[in-house]
């Protein structure tokens, strides 16, 4: 494999630009020398065998400390001598830095189909949640190194979202488990099966009466019946399910207003008003996220039929900054409000009995216009309720849009797509009794964490711990609190190490397929179910093939074993919308009516989830779509209660809450609801690796399965001191002193039908320069270069930022390096308020470089390190950078990124292994940006020139060259293409009325242009939102002075 | 005879020197400081200080290189921190000696000639401490030679459009022109102290530098063309240095860079900063050599009023930042105004406005200008109000720029510090040696202010028969 | 007093000019020193694990370049043969001759050959073969007379000098796309040597000048100005 | 060697008999005598002369007979060639060699190519100056035969000297001794060369 002269560019490590690769240490590239010469599963046996050997071992587990910014402080590790060296060797003349010799380890026997130096793409799915997105993976010679969506998948038509776009750095993470270990000691595959067998036999005699099989949610057609048909032997085993981010409400409330479990699904493609109760269903997550993004993002268009959106949440979220309307309300009163839409639509409900704090001045006004929209709409509205509201909420949503006649239209209702729909949290209770009791012997732990998540009262990891069950096994790839508990430890195969299937949100299966052999040997919960089913020896690949096998009825196996394979998805297994009648029209409030103290709010992390994310670089320093945090989780308030409390941004505070207490940091976010406070899941981890052990503080504890979402009470006491949160943003307004800056332009509909050009910034006359006006012909080129991005449907999903950070290797530069203002995302997304600061507008607004005509960056690099290319590109020459930083003062839109120090990680051979060999990788001292992904660019124009020459007629390179950031918005926010071609949709965009470049009046003249946002707000409450009274607080000068 | 002898000295106001002296005395007093004087405790136990200073930078230079520039402050949007504040600073200060040796020169302003010597050295020295942030600012500084034009095998050149890579010719050639323009002062003193030396080496070594000058006319004769076309030359010049330094913001379209009224009030500025250096060194120097006949009192009054002239210049120049700020109409120059004075580093500007503007206009008062206490303490006072300046345009104006997501906060870490107090290390190291191996004051030039000097037109008849 | 002897005259002018003459001397020294073989390792011929003989292959057998070299038209790389390859004759061929036990060996244990690379690029820059052949340029334009060498060396300096003489003036160096892998190819000459004239298109070329001009317009290579933009070649 | 305390002229006898003289060397109390003695001298027919000073003194030169010199000329070349090359190189790089588009400025931004171009005029004209003033001083010169006479150490303090080279048609050991004790010197002294 290591052939392929591109990849050693990306792993080898010499010439100016780059820093030294450790000689006398063996790194990636003496690893393949050893291992290269064999081909497909022999490879890999022998990087086995290798990793037996002592350097190896060294080089896996190297030790460095954690937190990425750490890394660069550590002397020991980048030595002084070794950067001395470098620094000296690349002291002289450029060409006078003498490159070593290296090899070319040519294959024994050339695999079929495989030209060296083309990458090849392969459809597979990611699973969150049970869940699965449906993706392809670009494999350079059987190394994957990019997720796309999958365009031909209902579920994500081209998109993908923040999690499966950021797994590709989850199988390289160096820190995964690595040997299957008893009580810490390596133990061998067959040794395990040997000691679970004898336990098995027993069992089995038993009916299997102690055997308990621990997953998370389950979506897998193959696994699920492996399990059932075990069971079915054993009746006496039982099957446990627990997902800390679960969907019982949706289930409950579903079997509340149906008496059976459904799965709801919507169509926002026909939604003319949208009600989200508490739903955020715009952002990665929610199940179906990406294409709800896609069908709402389509309605947005002024110019076309728009939707409006009123959202009433309790936390604000990305849904709510797009929202139309959004009312925040704390959680628990949200059930009164939707009783009272509910009786607005007649539904025969009583309105909600307490009344709700309503910031639109009198409930009768707003929720009866919303009732009045809603009825108006019948059939092409939806009212959607959040995982997080309780069951009786969902019931009451389901009853409005039986009511108004969505279901059918909008609305549908099917097959659960979780294979085991039973309440999580009962479901885990009930384990936790069993194995309390010593009724459990075996306990098979696959996949998960419960004992960091599991809730409080539950005491998971003390039952885990008692020596009450015999033999506790544990699958992951981590090994975590959990497998810290258990005797045995498998490591888990990464999904794209493995065989498997799963069901998107419609119920869609795709078949998983492995793109590398497991990196370090790790197994799948089919094969450790084989174990239990008495039939060890069987792949996963078989099992899926025989499940299907079975599922097949046609005729040619193989034909369709290889379409499913290579579509991604298998005909006509998405699940057919049902009928479901409507039980009773009223039930009972669940939620007692706001007592004293506080109301808490749990909620998954924006970016890592529930915490399995935590040992993600690219996700821990993604910046949270409203905060912009990284790195950590605060205890977000809203600034009135701020107030009343005197805290401050970053005040260490004390959370109570059912008598346990935990101490965070203060934020404060505008347009959080008063007297509520939020705290984010999935941090404090105690066990997660390198990047996430003990990043931000763990909620978990206070969490219980009586409040699994929220509940009132709470205390909250300043603590004195300060912690220090890094957000990416300075200053989350575009208010200034002196008045507003026109970054972000907005309007409601009918201003634009009014006035559609308003966004327009009149720029100055080309000819008002001092020099002979001299043209570049652009339009004389074959290509010149553009982009549009509409605000309008951006939704601040940031799923550019980690596609972007994939496709051109950028670092992650740590805590410590954040806070100081050096994190590297060439693409950010900015995120302001305006207005009210208790119930502010949003706005999303991502900025990649705006390779401007009139560049003023290249203007003022001494050395021509960043010049336009004939295509009107803002090149930068990572090689030829001296890195002054003059070009970065000079950028009116902040978009570079220097590296400050050696951010790139040049020494985990995981991660040559996973960088894109198309990307030079820049070292210390380069300053690096946005280049419209320049290396898709040349690649495709070299493949249509080639082409051209050779059919003898000319190709032009079409819409099918995309960048990162484009390819996956879910939204399709952004589009790129050839301003010289008439009919790209680049230039059809930038022909709308609303389209404007940002700070026009500098004469930058930038390629990257802007939709301006729309908002369609209903006439009747105009007044609630544009109030622009009272600025926000300048959130930035606080922190700034706050350190 | 003796009538026609009291050829009065062309300047008419008090003496330049104290009254007394002659052409013995004069060269007596100062080549001694250099060959008879000998080394006192005081000046060995400076002389350690200052030297490991210098030495605290050699090692933040040594750190700099393993670690790259993020062991500093900077960030984005704030790409330029104290190494671009400190240059800009030095740069100034090292206006001072050219401006008084070559401008004042032309200026026939004899009262130079007494300070001018230590002015340039002065001058040199600053400039050398300028000179080492550009190089080491850059994230690559083993490849900085890439900014000079050099025959590549990448047939790749500089960007002759970007102000850095005027820097490196201004810079760079104000140092050549200063460092030749104050070794062809130094000739014939050089001359006198290898004549006047006893001890064989010290004659050698004095005699190579003094390249054998034997005060032929026809020598001086050239000697003085010479010195006045470079005089001619360095005028524009240093002038000229500081403008191209300013170009550095004034190219940019940063909102407080992005302004045409830095030429001049960099320039003005930069003499500002000059004459309170000169000032601070001289006092002391003048007291601990015994220097007071020849740097008077009239001496530090004068540059005292230079100072008063060039701080006016300078407060007109804020003005005028200000008043465009809210002529412009711009909003982002109008923010930028508000920023200085309600932002997070209002406490800089405030400062920066007592220090070079409220402070200095006691100098109005003569009582002020005579007092070497208080005209050291004001200059000292300009120093820093100067370095807050640089603070202010650098880093102020890049924290807060156009897009409000991007605004940021600089804040110096202990490198940073430890940078710049080692330059101040290097810059008194350097002075320390001069004042001990050179004539620090130009002691030909002091011959000419005697009035013997100064041959009568027809003193060729007078003698005649 | 006299310090210096009469002779101290002679030596101090003359030191003056030495240090120019130093100073100068070392500077063009180093600028020099970058273009010899030293550094850019042209024409050094690198220790192999086999003594494999291009000339023997090519110009002996008239073995085709893409025999080995299979992805040069389709991939930015040229491609270097696998074991099999070489055995497909060395089965029959030389079967027992010693300097061949390597390959026998690679085969049997299933052991890559490691070869030392000779044409090396800088990581940062992005070459790729198949845009180049298929406009036209003859391996020969930048591996030289590979046909003629025992044992492979890089023939061109590969600095950017190297690459932008050619993307510079493209006319001089295409020829017609049939004639890349010929490495016997002359380029169309009419001199004191004679006529030599190079078919395409049916048209017949007596001058570089004329022939390039016609490729320029068939394979429509682009503009000077865009191939000698910096993301023709950095990323 | 014998010094006088009285203002009468002290005559040294050449130190080594029949060794070739560079010249005969007057001493001077003053810049006022110098000039006259040099007048005087300079009238006398005496072409080959010069006059040391511990300082410049206006008029010496020209009482010598030292009129023109061409420092300013060597300035003027210099800094012509050093303005013209540099913008000669700017022109060369930015049009013909390697021309870019650096923020879609033209190829030829002249007003940008105007600050390097002056700064090596200066540069170079500095330069010049400074070398064309050595070197028409044919310095440096470490040895040379003023030296030898001792009293000349005085000549960068506060003495004042003139000397008629050998070389000088009219050069008589005798007589030029002569000559110049009449211009009542402090001394009057062959240099040996």
């Amino acid at each position: 494999m290591s052939i392929d002269e591109n990849k050693t560019k990306a792993a080898s490590a010499k010439g100016p630009d780059v820093c030294p690769t450790k000689r006398n240490q063996l790194d990636l590239a003496t690893v393949k020398e050893q291992i290269a010469d064999t081909t497909g599963p022999e490879y890999w046996r022998s990087l086995e065998e290798l990793a037996g050997t002592e350097e190896f071992q060294e080089m896996m587990h190297r030790e460095f400390p954690k937190g990425a910014s750490e890394w660069l402080d550590d002397f020991s590790r980048r030595g002084f001598l070794k950067t001395m060296g470098a620094s000296l060797a690349l002291a002289g003349l450029t060409g006078c830095t003498r490159m070593p010799d290296t090899e070319i380890v040519p294959y024994v026997k050339q695999p079929e189909n495989v030209i060296p130096g083309r990458p090849k793409f392969y459809a597979t799915a990611f699973t969150l949640g049970g869940y699965a997105s449906p993706i392809l993976v670009e494999s350079h010679m059987f190394r994957p190194t990019k997720v796309e969506g999958n365009p031909e998948h209902p579920a994500s038509l081209g998109g993908t979202d923040i999690y499966a776009q950021a797994s590709i750095l989850d199988l390289y993470d160096p820190d995964r488990a690595k040997d299957i270990t008893y009580l810490g000691d390596v133990r061998s595959w067959p040794a395990f099966m040997e000691a679970v067998k004898g336990p098995m036999s027993v069992e089995t005699r038993m009916a299997g009466s102690g055997v308990r099989i621990l997953t998370q949610g389950v979506t897998s057609p193959t696994l699920a019946s492996q399990i059932k048909s075990y069971l079915d032997a054993n009746p006496q085993a039982k099957w446990h399910v627990w997902e800390p981010v679960n969907r019982d409400n949706v289930y409950e409330g579903a079997k509340l207003a149906f008496g059976e479990a459904v799965e709801t699904r919507y169509d926002f493609s026909k939604a003319d008003v949208i009600v989200s109760l508490d739903a955020d269903f715009l952002y990665a997550g929610f199940p179906g996220s990406t294409r709800y993004t896609r069908d709402f993002a389509a309605r947005r268009n002024p110019d076309g039929n728009m939707n409006r959106l009123y959202v009433i949440e309790s936390t604000p979220s990305s849904t709510g900054m797009k929202a139309d309307h959004r009312w925040p309300m704390r959680a628990g009163e949200i059930e009164g409000y939707a009783r009272t839409l509910a009786a607005g639509i007649g539904t025969g409900f009583a309105a909600g009995t307490a009344g709700f704090n309503n910031p639109a001045g009198g409930a009768t006004k707003f929720d009866k216009t919303v009732a009045t929209d809603l009825s108006g709409h019948r059939g092409s509205s939806i009212v959607i309720a959040g995982d997080h509201q309780p069951p009786s909420v969902h019931a009451i949503a389901h009853a409005m849009n039986q009511a108004l006649g969505n279901v059918g239209q909008t609305v549908f209702y099917s097959e659960p797509v979780d294979a085991n729909p039973v309440k999580r949290g009962e479901s885990l209770n009930a384990l936790v009794d069993d194995m309390r009791s010593g009724k459990v012997d075996l306990l098979l732990i696959l996949g998960g964490n419960p004992a960091y998540d599991a809730p409080a009262e539950l005491d998971f990891a003390s039952a885990l711990k008692s020596n009450a069950v015999e033999t506790k096994v544990y699958l992951g790839t981590h090994r975590n609190e959990t497998a810290e508990l258990c005797q045995w430890h498998v490591p888990e195969a990464h999904y794209l190490e493995s065989w498997s299937d799963a069901r998107a949100y419609d119920g869609t299966a795709t078949i998983i397929q492995p793109l590398i052999e497991p990196l370090y040997g790790g197994k799948t919960a089919h094969e450790i179910v084989t174990i239990l089913a008495g039939q060890p020896g069987l792949t996963g690949h078989d099992l899926v093939q025989q499940y299907w096998q079975k599922q097949h009825t046609g005729a040619d196996f193989d034909a369709f074993w290889r379409k499913s394979l290579h579509d991604g998805w298998i005909e006509g297994t998405q699940h057919a919308p049902k009928t479901v009648a409507l039980k009773s029209a009223s039930f009972s409030a669940t939620q007692s009516m706001p007592a004293s103290g506080f109301e808490l709010n749990f909620r998954r992390d924006p970016s890592i989830y529930d915490g399995r994310f935590a040992n993600n670089g690219w996700l821990q320093e993604l910046p949270k779509p409203l905060t912009k945090l990284t790195w950590d989780n605060p205890i977000m308030i809203g600034p009135a209660m701020a107030e009343r409390l005197k805290l401050n941004f970053k005040d260490v505070a004390e959370l109570e809450f059912n008598g346990k207490k935990v101490k965070g940091a203060i934020w404060i976010q505008a347009g959080h609801p008063d007297n509520s406070i939020t705290v984010f899941l999935g941090y404090g981890r105690t066990r997660a690796g390198r990047i996430g052990t003990d990043t931000g503080f763990d909620v978990y504890p206070l969490r219980t399965s009586q409040a699994p979402w929220f509940g009132d009470g709470a205390k909250l006491t300043a603590v004195g001191g300060i912690y220090q949160l890094a957000s990416t943003q300075g200053y989350q307004t575009m208010e200034t002193p002196v008045g507003e800056r026109p970054l972000v332009m907005e309007r409601s509909l009918e201003e634009y039908k009014k006035e559609p050009n308003f966004a327009k910034e009149e720029e100055p006359a080309k000819d008002l320069t001092l020099y002979k006006p001299q043209e570049f012909p652009y339009e004389k080129e074959a290509y010149s270069w553009g982009m549009a991005i509409d605000l309008n449907s951006c939704v601040g999903c940031n799923n550019c930022i980690v596609a972007c950070q994939s496709e051109n290797n950028i670092a992650v530069v740590g805590k410590e390096q954040t806070l100081k203002g050096r994190h590297m995302h060439w693409l950010r997304v900015d995120a302001y308020y305006n207005g009210p600061r208790d119930n502010p507008k949003g706005f999303f607004q991502p900025v990649p470089c705006m390779q401007c005509e009139n560049a003023p960056c290249e203007l003022v690099c001494p050395v021509q390190a960043t010049i336009h290319s004939s295509e009107g590109l803002n090149d930068m020459v990572y090689n030829r950078c001296v890195g002054t930083r003059y070009c970065s003062n000079n950028c009116p839109y902040k978009v570079r990124r220097f590296n400050f120090l050696l951010f790139q990680d040049w020494e985990t051979p995981q991660f040559k292994l996973m960088r894109n060999p198309d990307v030079t990788i820049r070292s210390r001292g380069v300053m690096e940006k946005c280049t419209y992904c320049v290396q898709r660019i040349s690649e495709h124009r070299i493949d249509t020139e080639t082409a051209s020459v050779r059919e003898g007629k000319e190709i032009r390179i079409g819409e099918e060259l995309q960048t990162a950031c484009q390819q996956s918005c879910p939204a399709n926010a952004i589009v790129f293409g050839n301003l010289n071609d008439p009919n790209s949709q680049v230039n059809k965009w930038k022909a709308l009325p609303r389209n404007y470049s940002m700070l026009a009046e500098l004469n930058t003249r930038p390629r990257t242009t802007y939709l301006a946002e729309i908002r369609n707000p209903n006439p009747e409450l105009q007044s609630g939102l544009q109030s622009k009274t009272e600025a926000l607080v300048p959130e930035a000068e606080l922190q700034a002075e706050r350190t | 005879m003796a009538t026609q002898t009291q050829i009065p000295a062309p300047d008419r106001r008090v003496p330049v020197i104290a009254p007394g002296h002659t052409f013995s005395t004069i060269t007596d007093k100062i080549s001694n400081i250099v060959l008879k004087r000998p080394i006192s405790l005081g000046w060995i136990f400076g002389f350690l200080i200052v030297f490991s200073m210098m030495n605290v930078l050699m090692m933040c230079l040594g750190y700099l290189f393993v670690k790259g520039t993020g062991i500093w402050g900077i960030n984005i949007p704030i790409g330029w921190g104290f190494a671009i504040v400190n240059f800009v600073w030095w740069i100034g200060i090292g206006h001072a000696g050219t401006l008084i040796s070559a401008i004042l020169a032309l200026l026939r302003q004899t009262w130079r000639n007494s300070i001018n010597r230590f002015a340039e050295a002065m001058t040199l020295f600053a400039v050398a401490c300028a000179g080492i942030f550009p190089l080491v600012h850059t994230g690559r500084p083993w490849l900085a030679y890439w900014l000079f034009p050099y025959p590549n095998t990448m047939n790749y050149w500089p960007n002759f459009r970007s102000p850095l890579v005027w820097d490196v010719f201004a810079v760079s050639t104000y140092l050549t022109i200063s460092l030749v323009f104050w070794f062809i002062g130094l000739i014939p003193d050089l001359a006198t102290l290898r004549d006047r030396a006893e001890n064989p080496l010290l004659q050698k070594i004095y005699g190579l530098f003094a390249m054998g000058w034997r005060g032929s006319a026809r020598h001086w004769h050239r000697y003085e063309s010479a010195y006045l076309l470079l005089a001619g030359l360095a005028t524009p010049l240093v002038l000229s240095v500081h403008t191209v330094v300013s170009f550095d913001f004034a190219v940019g379209i940063v909102p407080g860079w992005h302004t045409t009224i830095f030429p001049p009030y960099f320039v003005a500025g930069a003499i500002y900063s000059g004459f309170a250096m000169v000032l601070c060194l001289a006092i002391p120097i003048r007291s601990i050599y015994g220097l007071k006949d020849f740097i008077t009192e009239r001496h530090l009054e004068t540059s005292a009023k230079v100072m008063l002239a060039t701080g006016l210049i300078v407060a007109y120049g804020y003005f005028m930042e200000g008043f465009m700020g809210w002529y412009s109409g711009s909003q982002f120059d109008s923010f930028l105004l508000w920023n200085r004075f309600h932002g997070p580093y209002k406490w800089c500007y405030l400062g920066l406005l007592a220090s070079n503007i409220l402070i200095p206009q006691v100098l109005w008062l003569k009582k002020f200008r005579v007092s070497t206490g208080w005209l050291w303490l004001i200059s000292f006072v300009v120093l820093v109000g100067m370095w807050l300046e640089r603070f202010i345009i650098v880093i102020v104006s890049l924290s807060r720029d156009f897009v409000n997501s991007s605004f940021g906060m600089y804040y110096p870490t202990k490198w940073d510090w430890m940078t710049f107090a080692g330059t101040i290390g290097m810059f008194l190291t350097f002075m320390w040696l001069f004042v001990r191996v050179l004539p620090m004051i130009s002691v030909f030039e002091l011959r000419m202010l005697l009035p013997e000097a100064h041959v009568h037109e027809n003193a060729a008849e007078e003698v005649k028969p | 007093m006299q310090i210096f002897p009469r002779s101290a005259n002679a030596i101090a002018r003359a030191s003056l000019v030495l240090t120019v003459v130093v100073v100068g001397g070392l500077l063009s020294g180093l600028m020099l020193l970058e273009r010899t073989p030293y550094i850019t390792n042209a024409g050094i011929r690198k220790a192999q694990p086999v003594p494999f003989s291009h000339q023997h292959h090519v110009t002996g057998l008239g073995i085709d370049c893409r025999y080995c070299h299979t992805s040069v038209e389709t991939s930015s790389f040229a491609g270097i043969p696998p074991t099999k390859t070489c055995m497909n004759c060395h089965a029959q061929i030389w079967t027992n001759a010693a300097y061949l036990e390597p390959v026998r060996e690679s085969f049997r244990s299933g052991r890559s050959l490691e070869w030392t690379r000779v044409n090396q690029l800088p990581n940062f820059v992005y070459f790729n073969h198949s845009i180049h052949i298929n406009k036209g340029v003859g391996c020969n334009t930048c591996h030289g007379p590979i046909d003629q060498m025992p044992l492979v060396y890089q023939y061109a300096s590969l600095q950017m000098e190297f690459c932008l003489d050619c993307h510079r003036n493209t006319e001089k160096y295409i020829r017609p796309r049939e004639q890349v892998f010929n490495m016997r190819y002359q380029p169309p000459s009419n001199d004191l040597m004679g006529v030599h004239e190079v078919a395409f298109n049916g048209k017949t070329y007596s001058d570089q000048e004329s022939l390039g001009k016609a490729l320029h317009e068939q394979y429509n290579v682009r503009s000077v100005k865009d191939i000698t933009s910096c993301n023709t070649c950095h990323r | 060697m014998s010094m006088t305390t009285s203002r009468d002229v002290t005559v040294y006898e050449s130190p080594i008999e029949g060794s070739p003289s560079y010249g005969m060397m007057a001493e001077f109390d003053s810049a006022e005598e110098l000039m006259a003695a040099a007048h005087k001298t300079h009238d006398a027919g005496y072409q080959k002369l010069d006059a040391y000073s511990p300082f410049p003194i206006e008029g010496l030169a020209e009482a010598i007979g030292f009129h023109k010199n061409r420092v300013s000329l060597v300035v003027l070349i210099g800094g012509m060639i050093g303005g013209i090359s540099a913008l000669a190189l700017q022109y060369w790089v930015a049009v013909i060699t390697y021309p870019t588009n650096v923020g879609g400025r033209p190829y030829f931004s002249w007003p940008s190519f105007i600050i390097i171009t002056f700064e090596l005029t200066i540069l170079f004209g500095g330069l010049s100056a400074v070398i064309g003033m050595l070197g028409l001083n044919g310095l440096p010169m470490p040895y040379h035969p003023v030296f030898n006479v001792p009293a000349f150490a005085k000549a960068t303090e506060n003495k004042f000297f003139l000397v008629v080279f050998s070389s000088d048609p009219n050069y008589d050991a005798a007589r030029t001794k002569a000559f110049l004790a009449s211009l009542s010197p402090r001394m009057v002294a062959e240099v040996p060369s």
